[in-house]
């Protein structure tokens, strides 16, 4: 039992909250020093959280102190515990970064702040909450701050794409709050736990009609294909920080949520779809890897390899049964994040200094900006699979449970995806070490940039290094 | 004779959404979506529920259909203007 | 039939007719008010079948209370974004996704 | 090819309404009554209307992140519109200006009565809220308020405090064993405190949704 006043679950929540008014107030350009000091502070708390949750299973807190069903209650497992890591451990770098990038007088950088601010608690809020109605709270939470944060500041362009976002975002939690409707409607309650074993497979037609829109509104969340058209406008669009925020947490956040209501209440319900989502999956990985290869804008290129990339996460449905499907889903998600952050990190210097977001404009880069490119090089390694990377360690792991039950099909898409990223990634690379034309001019990059790209690319590999402990912490209280 | 009752206002409450969203002047569909608005106001209470009712007429009704108006107003103009 | 019920329906073909308004529709105004739609829906779903047996149920509509408060907001903020959008490019209706 | 999409769209809207419609048809009672737990802890509550008992006690942490969802809302508004200056208030006729300097002390009133009475019936902060916010909508429409640009320090703080003071309340009272956990005696004088705070904050926030935007941007 912990002292509830130091409670790290519920401060990763309070924290970036009281930030994100702070700098609200205080004026929001003021925001840089408060944003990065709470997220280093909130760094901090998810690693106790998670420690706490390896050595004794999980930790609950009742709000209010009522209990579910009446009250509502935040519930961490290792898999909350391993969501919450990767968030604070991929915005605390990009946070550093997003002080350099925006210029004083930038208008997008004056508004970054409190608006990351109210999107990381609503990630947290969303990966530790263990009700239902709350968590549609939290969806909204989040997709209107990243709406926010890809119009600020922007032109026709961005803002198109932001309408077009916040649109796709909105039917999104519709659907789900109807879902969670139909649920109350049946079982007289939102909570999580007290849904466990009630749900059972003979449930009503409603509690089908429910799930089926609940994980369809979520998946138009995660942008999994043909849901993806979103995506590409909205994450490339927007400014760079921004960009990796979205493309490595916030569409992780739906995921996460189907996936925590697939192996939850939904359980006997869902499995049926899981081939579906699978095809889905596999359909994303060619589509996304396909657009990704054709872009002429490096940002759309990357963002289309999120659409990409994001497939490989619903390869695991039909191969839950096995343990190690979930692991290599998660394992996914955060070589995913940390590369894609990476990744969006150096396109952001590149496009500074090159002053274009386009593919060709890169020749020369690797002889200028050798630390961006080798940061883009080693996200690129992740994204392929290659080892020692943690995406290989990801990728491996489909594999191995994708032939443990004799589906080599899924084993076959898994191989195929990692080709095709080969050849986005190395268009961008072989681009880059061309001589640098006479014409070329790049613009001096603050390093500080340089290193954070850099930071969040090695740790991508690095984490294949150390998959053990990360698989320990999923292994805990699930 | 109240189930008569509320089957009307159910069927105007369907009626009002599909004209505004079918109606082709825009200036109409928004005094239709402020109908809907009062409509919607008029359901809470019969579903007992004041509490949403007078939240629905001030902020669903009121400062939506306001916000509406106001855009309205402004895209008229401008399209209007030089 | 009770008036839970009957409402509940109702709420239904408001959802329904929400989406297919937001799918449908290609001007932002419109699509706004579509969203709307589908938000009041949703909420009359809600309340209605928690209270098909007319029995008054204060959790579903404290809820629905904090689902007007947040579709108001998300309504302004779009608002903003098709003004923004108008303002820069006389359009209201979003552009073909540039460069695909 | 866009006649088809309309047809496939309508077609699924129509099967999807009928699917529901049948499933509803066949709902049993819920296993959980929460209407029982909801009057069983009213006493403790702090309030003695049961909606606002779930709205701020024991549901209270989705509100609270609900005003933050509204918060931030405007903080994307503002994001958007970015700087423009405020545009006059057109100035409406002087019989309109009238009815407005007297409907708007009669509004602070209902407000005022709304805030109070939400302790025992309906009624409450965002009620209250509403109402000023429209009081103000209605000073601008009659052009005695013009419309808002880029707040400063003092409207910042306004704007903020409903959700700073709740925010505060929530953590202190992790000292009672949990987040917004009210101790009984001083649930009803709490709950009062918040409310009062986020009447004032929502009222600006709501005014704010509409007084931003009432301006003339970019162009």
């Amino acid at each position: 039992m912990t002292e509830p006043l130091i409670d790290p679950l519920v401060w990763l929540i309070l924290l970036p909250l009281a930030w994100a008014t702070l700098a609200f107030v205080l004026g929001p350009s003021r925001g840089a020093w408060l944003g990065i000091a709470g997220l280093a502070a909130q760094c901090g708390l998810a690693f106790e959280l998670a420690q706490k949750v390896g050595a004794g299973g999980t930790a609950v807190h009742a709000v209010g102190g009522w209990g579910a069903p009446l009250g509502i209650d935040l519930a961490v497992d290792g898999l909350s515990a391993a969501m919450l890591l990767l968030t604070q451990a991929v915005a605390l770098p990009l946070a550093i970064y997003a002080r350099s990038y925006f210029k004083a007088d930038d208008s997008a950088g004056t508004w970054f702040w409190p608006l990351t601010g109210f999107l990381i608690a609503g990630l947290n809020a969303l990966f530790v909450s263990a009700d239902l109605f709350n968590i549609y709270v939290t969806l909204e939470l989040v997709g209107l701050a990243a709406v926010g944060l890809v119009a600020a500041g922007g032109g026709a362009q961005q803002v198109a794409a932001a309408l077009r976002y916040l649109f796709a975002t909105l039917v999104g939690s519709g659907a789900y709050l109807l879902g969670v409707s139909l649920i109350y409607s049946v079982y007289g309650t939102v909570s999580i736990t007290t849904l466990l074993p009630l749900v059972t497979d003979d449930a009503p037609r409603l509690v089908w009609i429910a799930g089926a829109l609940m994980v369809a509104g979520l998946m138009l969340k995660t942008a999994l294909f043909p849901f993806h058209f979103w995506l590409p406008p909205a994450h490339g669009g927007a400014p760079a920080p921004v960009s990796a925020l979205l493309s490595a947490l916030v569409v992780k956040a739906s995921f996460y949520l189907i996936l925590r209501l697939w192996l939850g209440p939904l359980q006997p319900l869902l499995s049926v779809f899981a081939w579906l989502m699978a095809l889905l999956g596999a359909a994303a990985i060619f589509w996304g890897s396909w657009q990704a290869i054709r872009a002429v804008k490096l940002k759309r290129l990357i963002a289309y390899s999120t659409v990409a990339q994001l497939g490989y996460l619903f390869l695991i449905f039909p191969l839950l049964a096995a343990p190690g499907a979930l692991q290599a889903g998660v394992m996914q998600v955060f070589a995913h994040g940390l590369a894609k952050a990476g990744m969006f990190a150096a396109a952001g210097v590149l496009i500074k200094a090159t002053g274009r977001d386009t593919v060709a404009g890169l020749a020369g880069a690797v002889e200028r900006l050798p630390v961006t490119m080798f940061a883009f090089a080693l996200s690129g390694m992740t994204l392929m699979g290659l080892p020692p990377s943690s995406g290989f360690l990801a990728k491996w792991q489909i594999i191995e449970a994708a032939l443990a039950q004799g589906q080599w099909i899924i084993a076959v898409v898994v191989l195929a995806g990692g080709l095709l990223a080969a050849v986005y990634v190395f268009r961008v690379l072989r681009q880059a070490f061309l001589l640098t034309p006479a014409s070329a001019a790049f613009a001096p990059v603050s390093r500080t940039l340089e290193w954070c790209a850099f930071a969040l690319a090695a740790a991508s590999v690095l984490l294949g290094l150390r998959g053990v402990e990360l698989m320990q912490l999923l292994g805990a209280g699930t | 004779m109240t189930l008569a009752f509320d089957l009307l206002l159910a069927l105007s409450l369907l009626w009002c959404g599909w004209r505004t969203l079918a109606t082709p002047r825009l200036d109409r569909a928004i005094v239709l979506f402020i109908t809907f608005g009062l409509l919607m106001t008029l359901t809470w209470a019969r579903l007992s529920a004041p509490d949403i009712g007078l939240a629905e007429a001030a902020i669903g009704a009121g400062l939506t259909g306001a916000l509406l108006l106001d855009a309205y107003g402004v895209l008229r103009r401008r399209s209007a203007g030089p | 039939m009770t008036t839970g019920f009957v409402f509940a329906l109702a709420g239904a073909a408001l959802f329904a007719l929400g989406v297919a308004g937001v799918v449908l529709i290609g001007h932002l105004l419109r699509r706004i008010l579509a969203f709307n739609l589908m938000g009041s829906g949703a909420c009359l779903v809600l309340v209605g079948l928690a209270q098909r047996h007319d029995l008054a149920d204060p959790v579903p509509q404290a809820m629905v209370l904090t689902g007007i408060v947040v579709a108001v907001a998300a309504t302004a903020l779009a608002l903003a974004l098709v003004r923004k959008l108008h303002a820069l490019t006389g359009q209201l209706e979003l552009p073909d996704d540039a460069d695909d | 090819m866009k006649r088809m999409v309309v047809a496939l769209v309508v077609t699924l809207a129509l099967a999807f309404v009928l699917l529901l419609t049948g499933a509803m048809l066949e709902l049993e009672p819920a296993a959980i009554d929460l209407r029982a737990p909801v009057s069983a802890h009213l006493a403790d509550s702090g309030v003695t209307h049961p909606v606002n008992a779930v709205l701020l006690n024991y549901r209270g942490y989705d509100t609270l992140l609900e005003i933050a969802v509204l918060l931030l809302a405007l903080l994307a508004i503002l994001a958007v519109v970015g700087d423009a200056p405020a545009s006059p208030s057109r100035a409406a006729h002087p019989v309109l200006q009238t009815l407005g300097r007297l409907a708007t002390p009669l509004m602070v009133v209902v407000a005022v009565y709304l805030l109070w009475a939400g302790a025992f019936r309906p009624g409450g902060a965002f009620q209250a809220g509403a109402v000023l916010a429209a009081a103000a909508v209605l000073l601008h429409l009659v052009g005695l308020l013009p419309g808002w640009s880029t707040p400063r320090l003092r409207l910042r703080i306004g704007l903020a405090a409903g959700f700073a003071l709740f925010l505060a309340v929530a953590a202190a009272l992790l000292t009672q064993g949990s987040l917004l956990q009210y101790p009984p005696d001083a649930a009803g004088a709490l709950i009062l405190l918040i409310e009062s705070g986020l009447t004032v904050s929502l009222a600006l926030i709501l005014a704010g949704l509409f007084l931003f935007l009432a301006r003339e941007e970019g162009a």
